[in-house]
């Protein structure tokens, strides 16, 4: 774990000290930064190689036969922490879904940092800690990382982009273009935790709830789901743009139309109510913890019960079907009885007076 | 949520629908217009027009205060933005409204406009506050219900004595476009279109009150049914109005007696009319000029007013000639209508004031209602 | 559409201010344009202010019209 | 490579378009930019399963004993445009010799982009394209992606973050920790041209040169090496904090001394001037396109002859020798015989007026 | 590169080594010292020291003016850069040197300061000029060589009338430095230490000229070479020094004739006489103050004199009491006499003026000459 | 230690400025410190200006005491 040989004479000053660009400058800052905080909290046998790039042996399933996937999102959350997590955590939660969305297992992730110079260490540490937690209570280890430092004013504190890399078990072909006319729309629990609990944070739409961020790590869920039923058309989770947007991803991808069920689609009150309260719509609010699993009918009941016996997936509901539509619309029969179209998102959400 | 999801109850939602068709008089067609965005989201938002008799059909009004404004005062808003030092604070509905040239506020921010979003007069007054050193200016808009909290926070102002901030008013009466619909030739004199009824505003209502639509009702012989914002609020409205058809009256109702009181908010009222006064004439889009429809700052409280302080740019840049928006505010034309439709005008791009917002009735039919027009001409040009 | 929502009074605050609840979402607002607002009371708030008190009286009257109209429907 | 049925009824508009906070949203706006920039550029078929992940097949090499490697960084660097690449091209040259130094070949990137509000996408498609050339010329594909965007003034116009996977060849196993006494050190080219063609775009330093940044991807030139000599002890490229912090990072690893010979370490002369007049010494200024290896001594004259033929190692010298020394001093016998130290870079390399 | 890589020929070195070591008594030691820290670094980064016999010791003197400028100075630059309104601008050099709290320039900038580097005073008045609602102060600092481009930078900023342009003058001169190191007791009285000749400034004698230092070789009664700063350049010094003492000269020599003549520039001299006056005493660190060794502007520049507009604290916080500076400076001690060389005391958190910038004898030892300790003492506390 | 680098001076620009090489490296200085400097001379170049001209035949000079130095020695 430690240098052979004590490098840095003073310890970081986690309590009181803050970035600066010599931390990014490949100097003894820098190693003296990714020992004391980043290798000390991650801490696995490919980063402590200490390369440039971690080294590690090729996982079984794919010596049978599994296929690779790979996948890379960036972080720029505003604010950093937030009822329910943080950055860091998030990185590795969003990351380590979107591999799982392929049916895979994750293996492993990388992870990049931008820091704004001037930001504290003891908020580094913070996030970095939750996210060596996260990664260690997901099983998924960041094997290698990047640090690069901007100059005040040519960055927001902290961004991290990172990376994950999985094992998509033999026979298991998950896709957003699989969806069929007659297959079965889930979800694993409540819409829109995540984008009110970040939003309630924000100080200008100063309101307060106690509703915490989603943010979890689902390749346990999926693990189950795909290990009772390996013939998932689609999972895919609705981060940004929220479930709207990701279902009409799927649908243009697959070339389908979805009809939903308004009264089914689980919504928390709270999130109900802060939705009110800023003209926003919940399908379009963003979850980190939640996912949307497409299936031939016969397999929905099945994965309904896997998933509500999955920590994850306790609110889980059947909340439409895929219908034959060239114009691939997502559909939404209301709890008045009527129909709607749920479109794209349309540009971004902003909160709206009228 | 107490008062809100009482009024959203599926149930009861049907049978008012089932009422509704089992009154309304299938010999006749029943044209109701709601003149808030809020009833066009509630109708568009819920499918309303799914459970709702085809022989009833809800024409969308001019919507929200966000539709109607002109594009020259978007391009002056960008232009006081614009201005070295000037912070431009405004609601989030306004951000993304395009200006002049594709041109939004959103945009000015991305190139280097000092614009922030707020979610309230005392927001923007606290950026004053907060910021001693620059120039704070609240891009004022809304309907009456909006107009209190910027009279109010000018009369704070005056209070602080706040040297750096600066109201751009764009506050706007309903009345009298209501009125102007009412007078266009089309509706009163060529009877091309009947307008048989319409459905008050809920919130603009709360601070009025009912009585100002009595002279409507007696004047062009319509009945108005005041109601509130939820579906079925507005199936109960719709319901009475087709009564009221039915039994040849044209009066002032309220379906929204919870909120709305015959008389309004006196205390409101009292300090809107300290802070503004009646402009000569207002343009609104899709209507034109509109005489006495606008407010704008009084004497007493000049220095806190924009246009007084920077000489904002009159121009009126006319929208595309091809937008049909008069003519569907007036309901003689419905969206699909418009050959701009879909193609060159969507929610991301308006041509017109019906597109902007998700009230207008070219929007609201394009987010939750163009599904139906591919049921009618299946494989249109319509994108998903 | 002048967003406005029916939210429960929970708190007076100085300085003419207020706490309110929408479905357990917490705002403070401003109580300038009202007048006599008790916690309990529900008032219709728009941009941080509220506009109005919701009537309970007339309230319940509209639902019961509502249940009225479901019974001669159904 | 284009979607069932068109989306956007109007293109982007390159030539004076800008990036807002719409394209960063998750909604239709997003939609646009990802399918008529970035698919366009990168084009291939992982990338075109529009999934959040992207999954391909297991190299052959892993299924005959290889090993896996990752490695991720990040590209901050200003300006984005400089004599011999860009930020695109860049970001793609760094993360295929990261994974390359562990003789590695490289199998695919993901690219996460954190792109400030009011970038010109001019200027964005410049750099995909950038991008999208370097990752064809180097038979790498971007598989897999995320665009983010963050608020004017909270972002330094873009970031890109890169992160790349490849194999090892069964038997191969290079190592910083690898170095052993008596071992030859070996560069593959001249010191700080990516540096100092960078320094000369900074206005602020105010100086011209026709040197051009060495940014290139070192892949096949590894490719070559570790075919003549599989056996190779480290691989590494010189990137911050130049020759002299690398291989102080190493000889750490390692726990051996390097002696370098300075007269043997090639500079070009503009690099020279260009350090003597900022008083920044060569061997701590940035390559881009320039590896370190270290083997045993016995393999050094075949390395180097392999090096030498190849484009990107012509300019290939043996630069010195690994030490028994438990200090792991890096030292050097200057062009006048003494000797020195050749220590980390402390802090970052300011230009100096004393 | 012309008139450079002449003067760094590994060839002509060890001849020159051979010649000084031939030359050089082997019953008695030479010890040399050199005052710049160009000499200082030319000795380290080539690795003289290794090819010059045992019996000549170099001597580093005060090394730069980034190491001789006092904490205190350093705090007022910190708390000038924390002035609303204020851009600081200085030499890339002072970013990182710590003044007391270890805040540095650089850790100022990223708490929020707008500081920024430049290469030339020419930059620093066109920052001025391209930001006239803000203050630009030029943190100058610099011996007689980079004290005539301040004078220019003044003359120029009176004609432009420059209203927004400060100069925070620390430049100091070298003679009455070497004056204060040749009259501590040590050198002078107790004669513990003996200094046995000087190598002469290179590129400050370009500008004062070589005339200065001949009333030091008469007063103290020692040779000075004044010579270039290439290592063919001090090699060639090092051996006229010891022919000098070899043959009890005491005379001012001149090795960088190419460069350096009598009277050095008149009209540099000229101009920093026209803007410049003497502070009565000026602190240095590891010196501590130094009668008319510092320059301050003069009242017809008053108004670009930093010192003048602000309240410029005074405070003076002393090196740390374990320091050694002072004795090394005047060749009592060597770094590794220092307790807290290379544990507490490293070029990223200096404790004394030695440390602070390359050319300072503890951080010219440790960043190039360390590898010597180790040698002698095999795995000492020195770490990698 | 005063930085500071014999150039070799390419260019006479207006306002007492020149174009210096040093190595292939261009670089705009001030000539405000020097007089009579013309294109072909080496200046010594500080912080962004010319300290004084080298002399040609000096250096010559210094060169061959070192030429003659390394014949003593050898
Ligand atoms: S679709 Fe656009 S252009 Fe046509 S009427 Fe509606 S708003 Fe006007
Ligand atoms: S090592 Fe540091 S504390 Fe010791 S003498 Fe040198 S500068 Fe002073
Ligand atoms: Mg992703
Ligand atoms: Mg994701
Ligand atoms: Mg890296
Ligand atoms: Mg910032
Ligand atoms: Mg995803
Ligand atoms: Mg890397
Ligand atoms: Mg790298
Ligand atoms: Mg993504
Ligand atoms: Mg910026
Ligand atoms: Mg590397």
């Amino acid at each position: 774990m430690t240098l052979p040989r004590r490098t840095h004479p003073r310890p970081l000053d986690i309590a009181n000290g803050r970035i600066d660009l010599t931390h990014g400058g490949g100097g003894r800052a820098m190693q003296q930064l990714v020992e004391e905080l980043f290798v000390a909290a991650f801490d696995n046998d490919a980063l402590n190689q200490r390369n440039d790039q971690a080294a590690f042996d090729v996982p079984p399933e794919m010596l049978r036969g599994g296929r690779m996937v790979m996948t890379t999102d960036g972080y720029v959350i505003s604010p950093l922490f937030f009822p329910g997590g943080d950055i860091g955590s998030l990185a590795v939660h969003g990351t380590v879904n979107d591999v799982a969305m392929a049916g895979a297992r994750p293996l492993s992730l990388s992870a990049g940092f931008i820091i704004e110079e001037g930001f504290p260490l003891s908020d580094l540490k913070r996030i970095v800690d939750s996210m060596a937690n996260a990664s260690r209570e997901a099983g998924v280890p960041v094997v290698t990382g990047d640090t690069k430092v901007v100059e005040k004013g040519k960055g927001d504190g902290i961004f991290i982009t990172t990376t994950g890399i999985g094992v998509v078990p033999p026979g298991v072909n998950v896709s957003g273009d699989r969806a069929r006319a007659g297959d079965a729309v889930l979800v694993s629990g409540t819409m829109g935790d995540h984008g009110v609990a970040v939003m309630s944070q924000r100080e200008s739409l100063g309101f307060d709830t106690a509703i915490l961020s989603d943010s979890a790590a689902l390749h346990t869920l999926v693990a189950d789901m795909v290990a009772a039923t390996p013939d998932i058309h689609v999972l895919r989770d609705p981060t940004r743009g929220g479930l709207a947007s990701t279902l009409n991803e799927i649908a243009v991808q697959s070339g389908v139309g979805i009809a939903l069920r308004e009264s089914d689609i689980p919504v928390r009150p709270e999130v109900k109510g802060a939705c009110e309260l800023l003209g926003l719509d919940p399908l379009y609010v963003a979850n980190e913890g939640k996912l949307i699993c497409i299936c031939a009918p016969e397999h929905a009941d099945t994965l309904l019960a896997v998933m509500r016996a999955h920590p994850l997936g306790r609110d889980a509901a059947l909340v439409g079907t895929c219908v034959e539509d060239s114009h691939a619309f997502v559909t939404m029969r209301t709890a008045m009885g009527g129909n709607r179209v749920v479109d794209w998102l349309a540009g971004e959400q902003l909160p709206r007076i009228c | 949520m107490k008062y809100i999801d009482e009024y959203r109850d599926g149930g009861l939602a049907q049978a008012l629908a089932r009422t509704i068709a089992a009154e309304a008089d299938p010999a006749r067609t029943y044209h109701l217009m709601e003149f808030c965005g809020g009833h066009t989201h509630a109708i568009s938002r819920y499918g309303l027009e799914d459970i709702l008799p085809a022989n009833v059909r809800m024409v969308h009004g001019p919507g929200c205060p966000v539709c109607v404004l002109p594009v020259g005062r978007i391009d002056a808003a960008i232009y006081l933005a614009r201005q070295p030092g000037v912070i431009l604070c405004t609601y989030g509905d306004m951000l993304r409204v395009p200006g002049s040239k594709r041109l939004s506020l959103l945009k000015a921010k991305a190139e280097g406009c000092d614009i922030r979003m707020v979610y309230s007069t005392m927001d923007a007054l606290k950026l004053a506050q907060d910021n001693p050193d620059r120039q704070v200016v609240f891009f004022a808009i809304g309907f009456e219900t909006t107009t209190p909290p910027t009279a109010v926070a000018l009369k704070q102002a005056q209070a602080l004595n706040l040297k750096n901030f600066f109201v751009f008013c764009n506050h706007v009466l309903t009345p009298s476009a209501i009125a102007q619909i009412l007078d266009s030739p089309e509706v009163r004199v060529l009877g091309t279109v009947k307008l048989d009824g319409f459905i008050g505003p809920a919130h603009v209502s709360t601070i009025i009150g009912s009585a100002p639509y009595e002279y409507f009702a007696e004047e062009y012989q319509r009945p108005v049914v005041i109601a509130g914002f939820e579906p079925l609020d507005v199936l109960q409205a719709v319901l009475m109005l087709v009564r009221q058809v039915n039994q040849g009256r044209f009066e002032v109702e309220n379906e929204f007696a919870r909120a709305v009181t015959r008389d309004g908010n006196s205390k409101a009222k009292a300090l809107v009319a300290e802070v503004f006064e009646l402009r000569k004439s207002f343009e609104w889009r899709g209507l034109g000029r509109v005489p006495y429809s606008g407010l704008r700052i009084k004497a007493e409280f000049a220095r806190f007013d924009a246009e007084r302080h920077w000489d904002v740019p009159q121009d009126s840049p006319p929208d595309n000639k091809a937008c049909e928006c008069g003519a569907i505010l007036r309901g003689v034309k419905k969206p699909t209508d418009c050959k701009l439709f879909g193609t060159v005008c969507t929610p991301e791009n308006p041509m017109g004031s019906c597109m902007v917002s998700a009230e207008g009735a070219c929007a609201a039919h394009w987010t939750y209602g163009r599904f139906r027009d591919i049921k009618a001409a299946p494989d249109s040009k319509v994108d998903p | 559409m002048c967003l406005a929502l029916p939210s429960l009074v929970t708190e007076i605050l100085p300085a003419d201010q207020a706490k309110v609840s929408l479905g357990g979402v917490i705002k403070t607002i401003s109580l300038a344009l009202v007048a006599d607002v008790e916690p309990g009371d529900y008032v219709i708030v728009h941009v941080g202010y509220a506009l109005t008190k919701v009537d309970p009286v007339e309230a319940e009257k509209t639902l019961a019209l509502f249940a009225e109209m479901a019974e001669t429907a159904s």
